[in-house]
């Protein structure tokens, strides 16, 4: 334990530093959000085929009923957040751009639960099939934004043993509070779920990473773990992005990720605290994931919070919980400033991978012209994966796509830590996003 | 077959109307170049030492940067007039070729730049007559360069220092080699001032 | 390249002044454009030369056009600008000792020229004698201009001097406004600024295309 | 002897760049430039041709051409001992290495109308340079150029990418360049003497 | 603004902003950069003032002046949008005056400057396209232009006022005209001629004279990260490696690396010049390729070559091979086996 906390000094190279502005939350606890009026449920907030609808409309549902089924293995069942009766079937905003097909439910304030649902109070009798296959029912995905379903990270193809779990509680965006809360309201149930992940994957070695910025929530995980010699919690360096799974995996285990590889390739799983409480509460309770902690903060909001609320909850009904936009709110973010996605509209609902709600104020949104790339460097020191951003950013600003793939555009994870430090203002990630698309269009 | 022919035949003809223009513009050519080059180095002579009467002729050869040069007498009725020496000093980028002359007493008579390669606008001040000029009239021990005013010695051109360098080693290195040869009585002084 | 055998032999001429200058335009043999014009005599002695290798290729040509058979066409003329070349060089030395002193080396190499080349290819090989030898006059005149051109603008930067004679001067001595000129530099920077300002004047005013060609 | 020819390679390579202070093979070196791929190939080819065309010329010209008297014909016959040599050259390859042949075979067309490879051999004549001497300026000249060609192909390639004025695209700005690298290899200039 | 990017806009019912990530910056940005860059040479720019006078003021001014003016004139005339307060032409107009020797004729250093903003930079593409270091062209133009007055250097004056200094050789000159012996002459003990270099009391260009000053800037420039140890520390060490080993006339090592370092343009080209972003390669390993190199024809322009001071050619040599070191040396990818080879 001591010296782990020691070894967690050592950092992985580049990365930046911006303004955490994390104590607009962290020092407040998460509170119940009211049920949506109206949960907007899309079918597809998942990476992989979207599911498909199991509901009709004016069909009558219960909290936690399955109302759609899996489209396939890379992909999670969706339930009903509340109870009610379905509205409508068919395309709304969804927060992470285009249009999307979603369910709508609209709530009868009941909050019935689904009768289905049991629990298990002797769960770990079960063997590794069973709790994947409950992992799998309850529709959980990924709740550190990657949303990449969870029970498929969890069969592992067998040429790739798995010999270590990593749980990220990084949380190395600005602002973002979630896990932090998260970490030390169910510190227990996040071990437990944790080690129900590593019983899947038959791992004997299990390990917390955290951000030394919270050392309250490193306290409360290791009190949790205290009875647990195969899991370690690390206190991490504060430093964008260590929550990157590369980074953190590199950082734990001294391991590297292969250039286009997945941590399975060197025997690792990484999952969100979050993930593991959503596992701990499936397997024990048999609960799909119809909820989850999210920040709703920023200069923008009257009273910065942290919430649980249901999947589904417009970001308006939840804004105003929080008591509403100031005057000066000017860019309303899903997720944190670094990775988050700026929305156009308050209509779009919390989703699985919602860890927060950014809303910035008109001084710190504005958009500043960009200049010419004065080749300084900076982006290639911030750069974790050590790329060279600068000469990638130029090429791709000329439509020399190729010269980029040449220059590993394709290794870029869009941390934004580049554009973050640049000078001119270069929007190298939003380049990157068109090359990558350009790229792909060329593939096929 | 007939095609064949018929190219070798063109092809001869050419050839030999080419070789034919030619060889004939070459016979007409060559003699005016050779005499024009002949005249050319004896005027040049003769500009070192305008009142010799008799041919000026090489007396001898002599090395310098592990190179030959020529000496000469110029006479008048078999009596020498001046000394003259073609020689070379290393400069910026090239070698400056000169002809120095000397009077009876082994005093410059002149300095004539034959050839270099150096910078032009730079190194080719040289040739402007206010740097010659400086060299009419020094004995040996008295060609030395000097950066900054001076009358007694040779002032270097600024911004050309190595090409003025070039023209007083070489000039230096040709006097002392003629004193060395026809100045038993000089010879003395020439010790020293040597680099 | 425009080299229809039309007898409007003004048009030929000036083709080759303008329309296709051989080094503003067609962008061919540009190795003399810099290398001699560091001064005015030099460049117009070269342009001369030119001239005349141009003028004598392009008639042997089109004069022998229908003699030589179509595959040994090339070396052939290759052949015949060589002749004429040496008899140019070897008058030169002859005659002109001082300037060939300094650019006889450049004189030889007008056999590489593509310019002369493809004009006896292009031109010449195709079209009577007269036309030929108005066009290969046009080529080689154009050639001269744009010596002389880039001959005055560095000489007269570079010495202040006009064909030798000092233009500039102050209180006696020769003023020299920008000695970088007459050295390699000046004459990369001279062309590159004269074709960069000939392709302005071109789009601004005679709304072109503005491009200058490129190799050989 | 060794220095002597170390101070010529040096001398022809960097300080008499045949490009950047004598001007020449300007067309080529304009030409091949515009990417890597064709700057890198004329490289080879150029050194290779430029170290057999000497050879060859200098092996006729001393033990033909000036015993025959027939040194004023130098001009004819050099071209054509190095067009014939391309010629030659570009049939073997053909037939003895197609790869290679695909690679390098269409510099080979340009070589001979290109100044340096005739400037050369006209030096070594004019000069009366041993065999030692010319083949080691053949080298240093096309180690030179083919420096140059390298240089040139990589500034320009990131040129690509810069917005130019619109009359300068091209050639121009590709001049005003070579000035300025010109300009910068002035600073070799007065090292060695020759 | 990306098209694309644009249309979302509009999709926006209320005015909420819509762009791509990251939604925060840090506070950096060019100009800053570039005027800080500009801030780190006042003390140099003082002391030259100190030592020159009013010649030193006049020159600064108009060298600032043109290259500014120019700057703007050129985007004028080119329609593009006017970005002289971004500050680099300024920078570039000071650094051109601090490269040119005190007493000079005014249009020497206005024709430097032009021909840096005009011919080296915007030609080019204007502001991070340019190959060479505009201000170091500038000089070079001037220096092959008019030889007598950009070698002819002024002793620094007694009076602050006035142009009554005497012309003398510059330290280097001196050395490699006539040698050791005749600097200790002048000088009297090393420690002497040391502490002379190292204040800045002696014949030089403007900005290169004080040491001291040069430092300044500089230890401001590496604490903020406006430059990075590379590129200075690896040119400095290889030049005073190799004065060392090369530079003595009895056999090796028997140089004098101090007075190397220390006289000439070598500290104010390191720090300054050689660090130029635009002009030199980006990636860390490449840098140190890069300052090794412009070290080592410094000391040969120095030793073998016909010019006392070599900094400026060695950077603009250094220059024409930046973007092949770009091509060449890349930064090794996270988790890449070995560093992908360059596309040949
Ligand atoms: C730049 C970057 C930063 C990230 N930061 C975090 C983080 O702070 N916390 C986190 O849980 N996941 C973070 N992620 C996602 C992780 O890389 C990884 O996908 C996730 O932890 C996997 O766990 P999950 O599948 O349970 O979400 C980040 C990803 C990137 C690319
Ligand atoms: C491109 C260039 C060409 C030069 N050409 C010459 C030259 O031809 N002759 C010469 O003596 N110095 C030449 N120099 C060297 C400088 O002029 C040298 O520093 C100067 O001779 C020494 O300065 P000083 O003469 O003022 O003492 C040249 C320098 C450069 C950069
Ligand atoms: C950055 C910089 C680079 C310079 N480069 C050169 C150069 O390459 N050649 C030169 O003659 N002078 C150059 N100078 C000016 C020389 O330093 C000048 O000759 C100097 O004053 C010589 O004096 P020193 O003996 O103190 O070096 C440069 C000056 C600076 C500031
Ligand atoms: C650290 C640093 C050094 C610079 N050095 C120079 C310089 O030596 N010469 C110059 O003209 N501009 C210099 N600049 C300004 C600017 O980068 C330069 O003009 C660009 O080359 C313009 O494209 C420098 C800027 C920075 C940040
Ligand atoms: S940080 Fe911006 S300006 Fe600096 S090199 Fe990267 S892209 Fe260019
Ligand atoms: S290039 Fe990609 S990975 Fe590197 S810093 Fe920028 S966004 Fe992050
Ligand atoms: S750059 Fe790519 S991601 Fe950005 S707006 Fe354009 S297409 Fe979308
Ligand atoms: S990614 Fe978004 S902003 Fe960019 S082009 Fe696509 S839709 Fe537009
Ligand atoms: S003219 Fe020299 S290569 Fe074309």
């Amino acid at each position: 334990m001591q010296e782990a906390s020691v070894k967690a000094h050592a950092t992985f190279s580049g990365g930046v530093h911006p303004p955490e502005n994390k104590d607009l939350t962290a020092h407040k606890p998460a509170v119940r959000a009211g049920l949506p009026k109206r949960a907007v449920i899309p079918i597809s907030q998942h990476i992989g085929a979207p599911s498909k609808p199991l509901v009709v409309v004016g069909q009558e549902v219960k909290t936690g009923e399955k109302i759609a089924d899996s489209g396939g293995f890379v992909s999670a069942p969706v339930h009903a957040s509340v109870s009610g009766k379905v509205v409508a079937i068919g395309n709304f905003p969804h927060p992470l751009g285009m249009d999307v097909t979603s369910i709508v439910i609209e709530s009868d304030g009941k909050d019935e639960w689904f009768p289905g649902i049991k629990e298990t109070r002797d769960y770990n009798l079960l063997g590794p099939e069973e709790l994947r296959k409950m992992v799998q029912e309850a529709g959980i995905v990924g709740m550190g934004g990657a949303t990449f379903p969870t029970h498929v990270k969890l069969s592992p193809p067998k040429e790739k043993p798995i010999d270590v779990v990593i749980l990220n509680g990084a949380e190395c965006e600005p602002y973002l509070t979630s896990d932090h809360r998260l970490m030390l309201d169910r510190s227990s149930e996040i071990i437990e779920g944790l080690k129900i992940i590593m019983k899947i994957l038959g791992v004997k070695k299990g390990y917390v990473g955290i951000e030394s910025n919270k050392p309250d929530a490193v306290e409360a995980m290791k009190k949790a773990a205290a009875g647990s010699p195969e899991i370690q919690v690390w206190a991490l360096k504060v430093k964008y992005p260590q929550g990157a799974e590369k980074m953190l995996i590199k950082v734990i285990t001294g391991r590297t990720v292969p250039a286009g590889g997945l941590p399975m390739d060197v025997g690792v799983v990484v999952q969100n605290v979050g993930t593991a409480a959503a596992v701990y509460d499936a397997v024990r309770y048999g609960r799909p994931l119809i909820e989850r902690y999210v920040t709703v903060t920023g200069r923008g909001v009257k009273e910065p919070k942290n919430f649980i609320a249901r999947i589904g909850m417009p970001f308006s009904q939840l804004l105003e919980e929080a008591g509403g936009l100031t005057d000066s709110a000017a860019k309303v973010i899903a997720g944190g400033p670094m990775m988050g996605m700026s929305q156009y509209t308050l209509d779009v609902p919390v989703i699985k991978g919602t860890s927060g709600i950014t809303v910035l104020s008109k001084s710190e949104a504005s958009v500043k012209p960009y200049g010419p790339c004065i080749r300084c460097a900076r982006c290639i020191d911030a750069c974790p994966m050590k790329l060279q951003p600068s000469i990638i950013g130029v090429f791709i600003e000329k439509g020399h796509f190729e010269d980029a793939k040449d220059y590993n555009v394709l290794d870029c994870f869009e941390c934004g830590s580049c554009t973050f430090v640049c000078p001119a203002n270069r929007p190298i990630v939003q380049w990157v996003k068109r090359a990558k698309k350009e790229l792909l269009k060329k593939k096929n | 077959m007939k095609d064949l022919l018929r190219i070798t035949l063109s092809l001869v003809v050419i050839f030999v109307a080419a070789g034919v223009i030619m060889g004939g513009t070459y016979k007409v050519t060559s003699p005016a170049k050779f005499y024009a080059e002949k005249k050319e180095k004896e005027e040049a002579l003769k500009e070192m030492a305008p009142e010799a009467t008799d041919p000026i002729r090489p007396a001898g050869t002599w090395e310098s940067h592990e190179k030959p040069y020529e000496y000469y007498v110029a006479t008048s009725g078999n009596k020498p007039v001046a000394y003259i020496a073609s020689t070379a000093g290393k400069g910026y980028s090239s070698f400056v070729k000169m002809l120095v002359s000397l009077d009876t007493n082994f005093i410059i008579r002149g300095i004539k730049v034959l050839s270099h390669g150096e910078t032009p606008g730079l190194g080719d001040q040289i040739l402007e007559p206010g740097f010659l000029e400086q060299f009419k009239g020094k004995s040996l021990n008295q060609i030395v360069l000097i950066k900054g005013e001076t009358k007694e010695n040779i002032q270097a051109i600024s911004g050309a220092t190595i090409s003025s360098r070039a023209v007083t080693n070489g000039v230096r290195d040709a006097v002392k080699m003629l004193v060395d040869k026809y100045g038993a009585g000089v010879a003395a002084t020439a010790k020293e001032g040597v680099r | 390249m425009s080299g229809n055998g039309s007898a409007n032999y003004w048009q030929i001429f000036k083709n080759g002044l303008f329309g296709e200058n051989p080094v503003f335009r067609l962008a061919l043999s540009l190795c003399p454009a810099v290398a001699v014009t560091s001064g005015v005599k030099n460049g117009f002695l070269m342009g001369v030369a030119v001239l005349f290798v141009m003028v004598m290729v392009n008639a042997t040509v089109s004069l022998i056009r229908n003699f030589i058979n179509p595959k040994v066409r090339i070396p052939s003329y290759m052949f015949i600008i060589a002749t004429w070349v040496t008899v140019t060089d070897l008058v030169m030395a002859a005659y002109q000792r001082a300037v060939y002193k300094e650019m006889g080396l450049y004189i030889m190499l007008i056999v590489a020229f593509a310019i002369v080349l493809s004009r006896a290819e292009v031109f010449a090989s195709r079209n009577k004698l007269l036309p030929s030898i108005v066009d290969g006059a046009g080529m080689g005149v154009g050639f001269l201009l744009a010596l002389v051109l880039i001959g005055v603008f560095r000489e007269f930067l570079g010495k202040g001097s006009l064909w030798g004679m000092q233009i500039l001067s102050m209180n006696g001595k020769p003023l020299k406004p920008l000695l970088i000129m007459i050295l390699p530099t000046g004459g990369f920077f001279a062309m590159g600024l004269l074709m960069g300002f000939l392709n302005w004047i071109d789009r601004r005013f005679f709304g072109g295309t503005g491009a200058s060609g490129g190799g050989h | 002897m060794w220095e002597h020819v170390f101070t010529v390679f040096i001398a022809s390579a960097l300080i008499n760049n045949f490009v950047f202070t004598r001007y020449l093979g300007l067309c080529i070196f304009f030409g091949v430039t515009k990417r890597m791929e064709t700057a890198v190939g004329m490289s080879f080819t150029f050194t290779a041709v430029m170290m057999i065309g000497v050879a060859l010329n200098w092996l006729i010209y001393n033990y033909v051409m000036v015993p025959l008297g027939i040194a004023f014909l130098k001009i004819v016959i050099f071209i054509g001992v190095i067009a014939g040599f391309v010629q030659a050259a570009d049939t073997i390859m053909k037939k003895v290495t197609p790869a290679l042949y695909y690679k390098l075979g269409i510099y080979l067309a340009l070589i001979t109308t290109n100044c340096i490879i005739l400037a050369v051999p006209l030096e070594m004549a004019g000069e009366h340079m041993g065999l030692i001497d010319s083949l080691t300026l053949a080298l240093g000249s096309g180690a030179g150029f083919s420096l140059a060609l390298i240089i040139m192909a990589s500034i320009r390639e990131r040129l690509d990418l810069a917005d130019v004025p619109k009359s300068f695209q091209g050639l121009p700005i590709a001049f005003v360049l070579t000035g300025l690298i010109a300009l910068a290899f002035l600073g070799f200039s007065g090292m060695v003497t020759l | 603004m990306e098209a694309a990017a644009q249309k979302e806009q509009q999709k926006s019912p209320t005015q909420l902003i819509v762009s791509i990530g990251p939604h925060v910056h840090a506070t950096e940005s060019t100009a800053a950069i570039m005027w800080s860059v500009s801030g780190a040479l006042l003390p140099a720019t003082l002391m030259s003032v100190y030592y020159f006078g009013m010649s030193a003021v006049m020159i600064i001014a108009v060298s600032i002046l043109t290259a500014v003016l120019s700057e703007a004139a050129v985007q004028k005339i080119l329609k593009k949008q006017v970005t002289v307060s971004d500050g680099s032409a300024f920078l570039t107009g000071l650094l051109v005056a601090l490269n040119v020797p005190s007493g000079i004729p005014l249009y020497i250093p206005a024709i430097g400057s032009f021909v840096a903003i005009v011919i080296t930079k915007q030609l080019f593409g204007g502001l991070g396209f340019n190959i060479f270091n505009p201000a170091l062209i500038g000089r070079a133009f001037i220096l092959i232009s008019f030889p007598k007055l950009m070698t002819t250097y002024y002793e620094p004056l007694t009076s602050a006022f006035g142009m009554d200094g005497k012309t003398t050789a510059t330290p280097l000159g001196i050395l490699k005209e006539e040698g050791m012996a005749r600097l200790l002459e002048i000088f009297h003990t090393k420690a002497a001629l040391y502490q002379h270099l190292f204040v800045g009391n002696r014949a030089g260009s403007l900005g290169e004279t004080s040491i001291a000053a040069l430092l300044l800037g500089a230890i401001f420039l590496l604490l903020k990260r406006y430059i990075t140890w590379h590129i200075p520390v690896s040119f400095i060490a290889t030049t005073a490696l190799l004065t060392w080993v090369f530079g003595g006339k009895e056999g090796l090592m028997t140089g004098d690396p101090l007075l190397h370092v220390l006289s000439g343009g070598l500290v104010l080209g390191a720090f300054y010049m050689a660090t130029d972003y635009v002009t030199g390669p980006s990636v860390r390993s490449a840098q140190i390729i890069f300052g090794v190199a412009c070290g080592a024809l410094t000391a040969l322009i120095r030793l073998k070559g016909g010019y006392p001071e070599g900094v400026m050619f060695a950077i603009l040599i250094m220059n024409c091979f930046a973007p092949l070191l770009d091509r060449r040396v890349r930064s090794k990818v996270f988790g890449k086996v070995e560093a992908k080879g360059v596309k040949k």
